[in-house]
């Protein structure tokens, strides 16, 4: 098992195509969405805007240790601008024989 | 009559079931209709309405009275969001927010739209297809303008607006792409793409209409609690706003000539608000304003006293002035 | 005749699709239908069943006969309940799953009801519009019924009951209000109402129907298997209990003078079982009690039960007593 | 007679909104019909089928140019991926691609049939409840001898199949289970299910139709630029081949001696190639191949053409051939 | 980059008011919901009720490590009486500017 | 608040049954499925194939530390040859009372 870096964000849906060109650059190839995701959080006066807006989305992206450094600095203006949560975990691969060599 | 039409319209299946989703949510009710229902409902709505729209229109063709009302329409998607915005600077004291509100008022609500039509086809009165162009111009000069008042008013913030994604937000939507797509096929297919498709469009339309408002009673319902934050002066500007734009559309229409069941159309487009699309738009490139405000003030507000009071009201109107 | 109806009802598409469902499951074919796709053909069902019955009463009125079923139909809801929890407590020793179960077994199911309705429309009889006031009723008393049985005989745990919860579960839960508002719309708006909704409410009735029963049948074969867990007491209880409520609701029906089509709706109203809304409140206030007790029986064999032989068997005794 | 032919397919509702499916991926609008939609309708217009054709079938009953038909298409299903294997083998190289595109083009794509059923009733030609059988008998055999030709040909690697699960998975997977049992389910209630259940099936038919067109659209144009990577070889032989199978399957049909709709029918079941069911068998048992390989050609290549040009294309020769 | 921690809440859906009055009653204020969650445990007897009963949700919110404490009194008690799972990870936080200090 | 390992799974929805048969297998009876998670990956030529196929799933379990090894020999071979990504992190369980002791 190698160590590796567990990138999860949570955005309103329309940033959902930025954040993925800004995970693309950064050098992270792969990902997974979880659409439909409620949310609810403290900012002054904005609320979750359920239905009639668009829905948060759930990005999850393992990667190499090394690349959390440019992924932090690509994602951070988005999540200035739009709003949105970024967090980093550690976490252990089992990785596969198909696997791309990173 | 005016009384007559409101009665008349109140004990529509419709409106009563829109009551019906605000009060399961007053008395919190677990009443929902998931998603992605309302979705496919709006959806067909959209394909319903611009198809009918296309065959009309390939029936009467385009004549002066046509291009005339487009024009008008047009107009009054640029000209309400500017002194909406002005009104709005002055009461809110924030260039933002008044740009997004001004904007969400210069755009069209398609549901009151829809509604106020399966409110003529009930009384018995007719519309020309050529009303649904109008839905469909409508929906997007608004976004603009709003986003152009923001540049020339705000405070200049690190703005780095990227106009061909606005354009596309404004223009390409999913519900201006599927109304004007499928009024172009209505014109292309005429009286025999209507005939294979109609019991389709036709039959289902004031069923799905009233299972949307069962949906839009429940939505709008949720918001009211926002309301509380707005303050009055939105809450009346999003009633005084509607009857006066109503107002003006109904004098356009007046001016251009237009059939009383066209002119209740014009004037309903011009009242309504948009609470999807332009909010949507908003908060992709005016993230500053307070999406509360200008989703609340039209959905909340707007929307629920067009369908109510306001599509039987402007038409009483308009049927002194014509007779 | 018993064989006639029995078969008639075999052969009837929406039966049969329910079976399909079943089979799909047994040969471990992976036909779905996906969420929320059921949910919204079950509020489809309720909006026009209730609607429809509104329609109904509207022309009909109130009567002694309509007050005299519904005093019927409350006291059926809140009898049930009572003398099956001791039955169960007997046969079970768990004043929880015994409560939890009554209550299932004294509410009712809707789309039995509304099987059992399409079935009368097939063989051209009629029934009246209050029936499905009956059907709003009866889903609610149970619950509560059942709540007050294991507070007064289970073991004393550290119970803190929210009753105005319970009471919201009970009577504002979605299929409740759903339905008794439709009822109202429906009565409000009478015949002018039903012309315009009816392409909706009416032609598509039967294949949405159909539609969800192939579901019910998916959902009801995947919990077959529980059934080896629940023993033969509670499978006995399940068929017997309903023929035993169905005679019961034949005799008060026939007490009442109410017509072949109202009696057989009666009592498959008595002989149906809640596997939604009781479940739900049940898991919610019992959770003691072990719910694929209580929703197996009601969904793996109630159901089908009824549906399969229960309604052309309980017509079958009607038609005999009333000849 | 051709282009006039083509011409009428084109001007088409459900042919104009797949088209304004396809206009809405290349113009970047954010329109879609989002998930279980498409699923709700491709499982609608399967039942549909499948009901009307069952009772097409109880009217008609069983005849020797039906057991012909059965047996012409089992064969079609089994020949077609054989000598597709070997040109595809010879042109990719790559014997585990070759076999998993043999397979979709042995088997069928049911839109493709249901659009051309739907082209036949609007020029007012009928077609016989037995090539429906032919439409779920066609599904399944390809994916079975796609397995058998990797198993005898591709270089051996620790392959355990496991055959149970791969024949579950041909003859058990929804759409086949689903289109055989509504089949069945027709033909038992014959006459009396079609009076009661056509509302749902007959008149929804086309506008549900329309809807999946405009969504398949969507989907077939977002997989257009997978094209790039498969290579002008692939491309070709996703046109060329459905009109080498559409002209053979018009040869069988003559010899057989259907009529014309029938062998319409016929002809677009032997041209058209799976997207659904026979890439979810090949990606489970075949993991090696290459899935964008079948999925794209199969979707963005043979499944538009067979519906815009190969349809009209093919009843042209077939009256041409007939008269 | 801040610490943080992860709290990840699995419970059927009818507990989720409950469960979102106990993290905001604890000081956590923002959190976000995924529905339609699909499980299986042990707990003799139980068993999933798929579609026929209300499904499991999947709750996340990041919060800071003090408030821990507080949170787990306060979800213990929905967890002995309603079931579901409640677990906790060391997580980092890419804080954006908009973000309020708790 | 007790250590144990939260095991997390990406893979197509076909894998699911046999992923969940491996977790049991390997001794752990209790997990969430969540549906629908859209993603790509970078394995050359194989690319995400949305609607027209099978959806991914996102599997999360919770188990005890030793059972780690046993579980990544079982799903080992599943992503080999069907791909899919599997991951493991540390996490501190809230245990409530109705429990059952693994
Ligand atoms: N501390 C948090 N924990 C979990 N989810 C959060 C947290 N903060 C924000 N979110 C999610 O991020 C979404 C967008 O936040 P924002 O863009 O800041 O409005 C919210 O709606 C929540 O779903
Ligand atoms: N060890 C676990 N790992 C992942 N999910 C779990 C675990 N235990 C329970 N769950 C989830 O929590 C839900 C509710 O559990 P319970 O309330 O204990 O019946 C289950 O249906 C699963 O979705
Ligand atoms: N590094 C990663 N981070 C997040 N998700 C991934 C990663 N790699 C693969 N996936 C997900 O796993 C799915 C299946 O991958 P595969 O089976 O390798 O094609 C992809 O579609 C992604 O949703
Ligand atoms: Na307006
Ligand atoms: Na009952
Ligand atoms: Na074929």
């Amino acid at each position: 098992m190698h160590e590796v870096k567990r990138i999860e964000i949570i955005a309103n849906s329309f940033e959902l195509g930025k954040l993925i060109d800004a995970l693309e650059k950064s050098g992270i190839h792969s990902h997974s969405v979880l659409r439909n995701v409620a949310g609810k959080q403290l900012r002054s006066g904005q609320e979750d805007l359920d239905r009639t807006m668009l829905d948060n989305v759930y990005i999850v992206a393992f990667c190499v240790p090394d690349l959390i450094s440019s992924v932090v600095e690509a994602i951070r203006p988005l999540l200035n601008r739009f709003g949105g949560t970024c967090h980093i975990t550690d976490a252990m691969e089992v990785r596969s024989m198909k696997c791309v060599d990173e | 009559m005016d009384s007559n039409l409101i009665l008349s319209n109140l004990l529509n299946p419709a409106i009563l079931f829109f009551f019906l989703g605000m009060l399961a949510v007053f008395v919190q009710s677990d009443l929902e209709i998931p998603a992605p229902i309302p979705k496919l409902f709006s959806l067909y709505l959209l394909l319903a309405i611009g198809f009918k729209g296309g065959v009309e229109l390939s029936k009467s063709g385009l004549s002066s009275e046509v291009l005339l009302t487009i024009v008008a329409a047009i107009s009054m998607a640029c000209i309400v969001p500017v002194y909406s915005f002005f009104i709005l600077r002055w009461g809110l004291k924030n260039d933002y927010d008044a740009a997004a509100i001004a904007a969400t008022y210069g755009s069209i609500s398609a549901v009151t739209f829809i509604t106020a039509s399966s409110f003529l086809k009930e009384l018995g009165m007719s519309f020309h297809g050529f009303m649904v162009a109008d839905l469909a111009l409508m929906e997007s000069p608004a976004i603009i303008v709003g986003l152009i008042l923001v540049n020339l008013f705000a405070a200049n913030r690190d703005r780095e607006v990227s106009w061909s994604e606005v354009l596309r937000e404004a223009f390409l939507n999913s519900s201006v792409f599927l109304l004007i797509g499928s009024l172009v096929i209505g014109v292309l297919t005429g009286e025999h793409g209507a005939e294979i498709l109609s019991p389709f469009t036709e039959q289902l339309f004031y069923g799905v209409l009233t299972f949307f408002l069962l949906d839009m009673g429940l939505v709008a319902a949720k918001r009211i609690k926002d309301l509380q934050k707005t303050g009055v002066f939105l809450i009346a500007f999003s009633i005084l706003m509607p009857l006066f734009n109503a107002a003006v559309g109904i004098g356009l229409a007046r001016l251009i000539g237009l059939e009383t069941g066209d002119a209740l159309l014009f004037s309903v487009l011009c009242a309504s608000a948009s609470y999807i699309a332009v909010p949507a738009a908003m908060r992709m490139t005016v993230p500053e304003a307070n999406p509360s405000l200008y989703v609340s003030t039209a959905l909340a507000v707007t929307f629920p006293f067009n369908i109510i009071v306001g599509i039987p009201l402007y038409l009483y109107g308009i049927e002194l002035l014509w007779s």
